[in-house]
């Protein structure tokens, strides 16, 4: 067991997980592409038409994965930054910080995505019922984290102010799922037009899931690519850094 | 294969705007988001390649006389 | 313990008499604001009532968020808060009196001015008593859930408009409830159910908000 | 009783200070010397547990500051730049309202005394706002007066003040250092304190 | 002449890139705002349209309102104000400047957002293009009214929420104006008149606001 | 050439001096002495037409400054309590912006020079909020070493600066002393500033 921890601590230094990441960023990016293709094929060529939907459905594979991710995003980021405040740790600040823009990437998207679905099947771009609402104030949430961030300059002092920020604006997640429960609302519950037709739901579920995949994938590599450049920049003074981009004459890479 | 011709799958329907729209702009922030990245990045190596450089050559020609303010 | 809360509630208290201007002018917003609103849009009066809970509720929003850059800036500009973060007793405390200071100059005038605006919207008496409440109930965790994005954005420069930005989506559940809560009485159904929602908001704005907004202020001081 | 070991700054990309270290005791007075910027004020912030310093460590009576927290505090006086004087508030008020936050009993008449010693005698009762800059760090400063925590950390007391003013403050210094109180002070300005040791730091 | 007060906007706008959340914030501000109303209202489509104007344009005057304490008050804390009273030139002109850069990083990007807070209420094209034109017509006055509000205020404690209720009141009439003119497009009739009264008011606005500023300022030096 | 006369000063119902009279003439220094809060800042103000003095009259060149107006100003460099610096700003740019707002010319290159002047040659770039009170001061400061103007009036320049800086400041006095400039300063640290004539004026 202390093994394990060991372990652990090896990679939570920026030192040993810089490289890591480097090496795990391609295979990442492959396997988003790999599901992303996948996924599209499905839910573009290959499953039919939604009898009440019409084509206009084929957002949800678009749409489901991009909403899903905007809130697993910010759990994520949240923990990280709970775990700086609680222990210190520099990488934490720097994984809450790499996420940051990439969780609002995908509530943009699931905005975006949700508003060109809601022409077409409710006649409106947007309904300010309760899940669109709070998935709005995620956006909004996200915005502040980085404004936050972005508006203090001593790194350490932004990451600990961000992690509070982030630790209390957490209440927000479970709103959002089970907004629809809580409130009538317009926004369709989970599994609502998968059962209309069973018979299609097997591709569409499929179809789903690998989008989803891919997405989670896409976050993973471009969080770990954002967060090697804050790393470089953050610890440009230490001697691996030095060490990195100035090899010495004498020394090797 | 679902679709018979391509101009259906183009057309999605009624609804080929909304569909090629949400596809596109996610598509496209999916692409711009790493190219930025990677640029920044690329950036700040040149940048910090810089700085070690010449903080290198501040250094050698007289090591003792390094001094800071 | 309580002496300390008592201490820091009083000098809050009389800082505020010796600025009166900032409570009535606080207040005064809450009334501008609320009257600007049949300017934009018209005098029906049926639209009116409809709009009245939300649009008393978000300008008491307003006018609360408005005070709130000032809750810790001045004694971080003077240098009174590093007199406090040293002083030996929890800084928490300090910070609860504070937040309840600042209550009892922001949202207690205002949950008190209230009825007599939702009178100009037409509102019956019980939506009225039920708006009174459910702002005296929801005030306290404006307060509360203020003052950590107040402590968070302290000395950061552009503070004031940051701190509405993080605070505002904050403050939304507590605007939909206490909105929901005057909507419910409108439309015959009792106001219980959001009303005990708003208390919860308010206890727990109340418990945690304090030791957050402290953190952060260590923070800010550092 | 205060020992700072090791002590290193890092502000931004710039080192301080490193290796700093200095042992203080009951009587003694710690004079920190050094140009502008050269970190002294930073110092003085580390030393009150405001900024954790990048390395090595501070004990108090034999302690880390950190672990004693509360208990440190409750012995420290710190006084910055800033006067942590509220310009709305008359001086006396000033005085009581800080006396009240830190949990001390200060009664009107000692308050007033203060003041008087202070030579703000006439100006008791008007707010701060209209004072000058050297009565303003004259209010911050009456604090001192009645203080009688052991450890004082004045940072540029001297600042604005007349030459009146700076030997009574170097007086109220001498006397809590017979008192076997400890002080840490910077000042660009020379002043002869009446203490037992002072023990000289130089930054930069 | 021209000089200076390029040169005094240059000097602000730098100061405003410096800490862009500013800007940013102020928008966001606008967002949030035009967003509360539905949530403390209800989402009927039908009621939401009527509000649009008066609710966007109320949140516009919020949002620039929530930018003016801090026209002169970093420059009066600092001494620039001193400096700038000093100059040689008149102090009108350099207020000119500040008010256009107040302009510039606060009007204009509000009326170029506004349209898309626009389609969240369901407003048609032509009532979005009037949406914005009013913007961008009257925003400078909101600007040029809002410098001699914060100049008075300048120094007096409590001068945000002071400042609020000055300026407010002198707001109205480019409130009536700017949501008449939208209201006057849904509605059939065309919104000429009411923007051309409303470009009076601004031109009125950027020409004599400056000197009363200048007044203002020098008695707040005193 | 600056001529003050039968000068009085009322603040509240203070009575802070009355009867003040002076001559200044060029290469000559008036330095302004008395004890905190005798009047000395409400003084230099007066004496920029900040505040109007509620009896008495200031004259320049003759002319009464009221009436000279913004001839007066161009001839005045005022250097205040507070700096007059934007903290979100370097000091390259601050000392850039405030010569562009008086409609001076000044290069990077002599605005770089002065900052190397009063040491801050490797924070030109440095945004000021990080800067020490000390460094502060003297980005204020640097102001002064290209400024021609006639008139300097200085309130408490010295403070908060160390030894070097201090001389460096009074070095920067007698050479605009010496090329004929007129200067009006306080202070209540002693500094001997290199002068043709130092008239002395005491308050209070
Ligand atoms: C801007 C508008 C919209 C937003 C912000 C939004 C937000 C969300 C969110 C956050 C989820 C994930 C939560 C969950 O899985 O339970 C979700 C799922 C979903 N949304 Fe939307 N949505 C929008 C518009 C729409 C529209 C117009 C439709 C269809 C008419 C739609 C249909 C769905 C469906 C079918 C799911 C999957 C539910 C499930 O099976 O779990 N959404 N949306
Ligand atoms: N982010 C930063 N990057 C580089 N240098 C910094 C940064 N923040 C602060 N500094 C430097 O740290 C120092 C802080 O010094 P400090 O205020 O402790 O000085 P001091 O000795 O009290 O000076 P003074 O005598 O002027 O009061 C300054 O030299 C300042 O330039
Ligand atoms: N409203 C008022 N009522 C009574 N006295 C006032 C009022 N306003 C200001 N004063 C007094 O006027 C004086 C202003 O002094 P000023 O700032 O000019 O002093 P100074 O000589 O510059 O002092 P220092 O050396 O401390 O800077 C102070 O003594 C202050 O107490
Ligand atoms: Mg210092
Ligand atoms: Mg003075």
């Amino acid at each position: 067991m202390s093994n394990r921890l060991i372990n652990w601590f090896k990679y939570a230094s920026p030192q040993s997980f810089y490289p890591l990441a480097g090496k795990l960023i391609p295979w990442f990016w492959a396997l988003a592409a790999v599901f992303g293709i996948a996924g599209l094929y499905i839910g573009f060529l290959v499953a039919p038409i939604d009898a009440q939907q019409g084509e206009g459905y084929r957002i949800i594979f678009l749409h489901v994965p991009t909403s899903w991710m905007s809130m697993f995003i910010y759990l994520v980021m949240a923990f990280w930054a709970g775990l700086g405040l609680a222990f210190n740790t520099r990488l934490s600040g720097m994984m809450a910080q790499a996420l940051a823009p990439t969780g609002a990437l995908m509530a943009f998207l699931s905005l975006w995505t949700g508003a060109l679905w809601g022409k077409p099947m409710w006649g409106t771009w947007w309904v300010w019922d309760a899940r669109l609402t709070s998935e709005l104030i995620l956006l909004f949430l996200y915005i502040g984290f980085i404004a936050l961030q972005a508006a203090i300059d001593d790194p350490r002092r932004a990451d600990k102010a961000g992690a509070i920020l982030a630790l209390v604006g957490v209440v927000n997640i479970p709103i959002i799922y089970f907004s629809v429960k809580w409130w009538n609302t317009l926004h369709q519950g989970a599994s609502v037009s998968l059962t209309k037709a069973p018979s299609m739901a097997q591709t569409m579920l499929w179809g789903m899931l690998l989008c989803a995949l891919a997405c989670w994938m896409y976050s993973i590599a471009v969080a770990l690519m954002r967060a090697r450049s804050i790393m470089l920049e953050r610890e440009r003074h230490t001697e691996w850094v030095r060490a990195l981009l100035d090899p010495q004459p004498a020394g090797k890479e | 294969m679902y679709w018979n011709s391509f101009s259906d799958f183009i057309a999605m329907g009624t609804h080929g705007p909304y569909v090629w729209g949400s596809f596109g702009v996610m598509a496209l922030l999916m692409i711009l988001e790493p190219w930025l990245i990677a640029r920044g990045r690329k950036g700040l190596i040149a940048r910090l390649k810089r700085q070690f450089r010449a903080e290198r050559a501040e250094r050698n020609p007289m090591d003792s006389r390094r001094s800071r303010n | 313990m309580l002496t300390l809360v008592r201490a820091v509630i009083g000098r809050d208290l009389r800082l505020a008499m010796r600025r009166q201007a900032d409570i009535v002018s606080a207040l005064f917003f809450f009334i501008i604001v609320v009257s600007l609103f049949p300017l934009g849009i018209g005098p029906e009066p049926d639209l009116l009532r409809k709009l009245a809970p939300g649009v008393l509720w978000v300008a008491a929003l307003l006018a609360t968020m408005l005070s709130l850059p000032r809750l810790f800036a001045d004694d971080h500009r003077d240098g009174t808060l590093e007199q406090l973060a040293l002083a030996p007793q929890p800084l928490g405390l300090v910070v609860l009196g504070k937040v309840l200071a600042h209550w009892l100059v922001s949202g207690l005038p205002l949950a008190l001015l209230a009825p007599v605006l939702g009178l100009q919207f037409d509102l019956d008496s019980e939506a009225l008593w039920v708006l009174t409440g459910a702002l005296l109930i929801g005030t306290p965790a404006l307060s509360g859930i203020g003052a950590i994005g107040a402590a968070l954005t302290l000395g950061v420069r552009g503070g004031g408009v940051l701190l509405s930005l993080l605070v505002l989506p904050l403050y939304i559940p507590v605007l939909i409830f206490g909105a929901g809560a005057v909507d419910a009485t409108v439309t015959g159904m009792g106001p219980q159910a959001h009303l005990s929602l708003l208390g919860a908001l308010a206890l727990g704005g109340l418990f945690f908000a304090p030791w957050a907004t402290a953190a952060a202020l260590r923070i800010a001081l550092e | 009783m205060l020992e700072a070991s090791n002590l290193e700054c890092v502000r931004g990309d710039r080192r301080l200070f490193a290796g700093v270290g200095f042992r203080l005791d009951g009587g003694e007075m710690l004079y920190l010397q050094g140009r502008n910027g050269t970190g002294k004020t930073s110092l003085l912030r580390m030393l009150c547990g405001l900024t954790p310093p990048a390395a090595g460590e501070i004990r108090w009576r034999g302690e880390p500051i950190g672990r004693l927290g509360d208990e440190f505090r409750a012995e420290l006086c710190y006084l910055g730049h800033l006067n942590a004087i509220k310009e709305e508030l008359t001086p006396l008020e000033n005085l009581l309202a800080s006396a009240r936050l830190a949990e001390e009993t200060l009664d009107e008449d000692a308050a007033l005394d203060a003041l008087e010693r202070v030579g703000l005698a006439g100006r008791a009762d008007l707010a701060c706002r209209y004072l000058s800059q050297g009565q303003k760090r004259r209010v911050a400063l009456a604090r001192l007066v009645h203080e009688k925590r052991a450890l004082w950390v004045l940072d540029e007391p001297y600042v604005a003040l007349d030459t009146a003013a700076v030997d009574l403050i170097a007086d109220l210094i001498g006397a809590h250092l017979e008192r076997g109180g400890l002080a840490v002070l910077t000042t660009h300005q020379t002043v002869a304190v009446r203490a037992g040791a002072v023990r000289e730091l130089r930054l930069g």
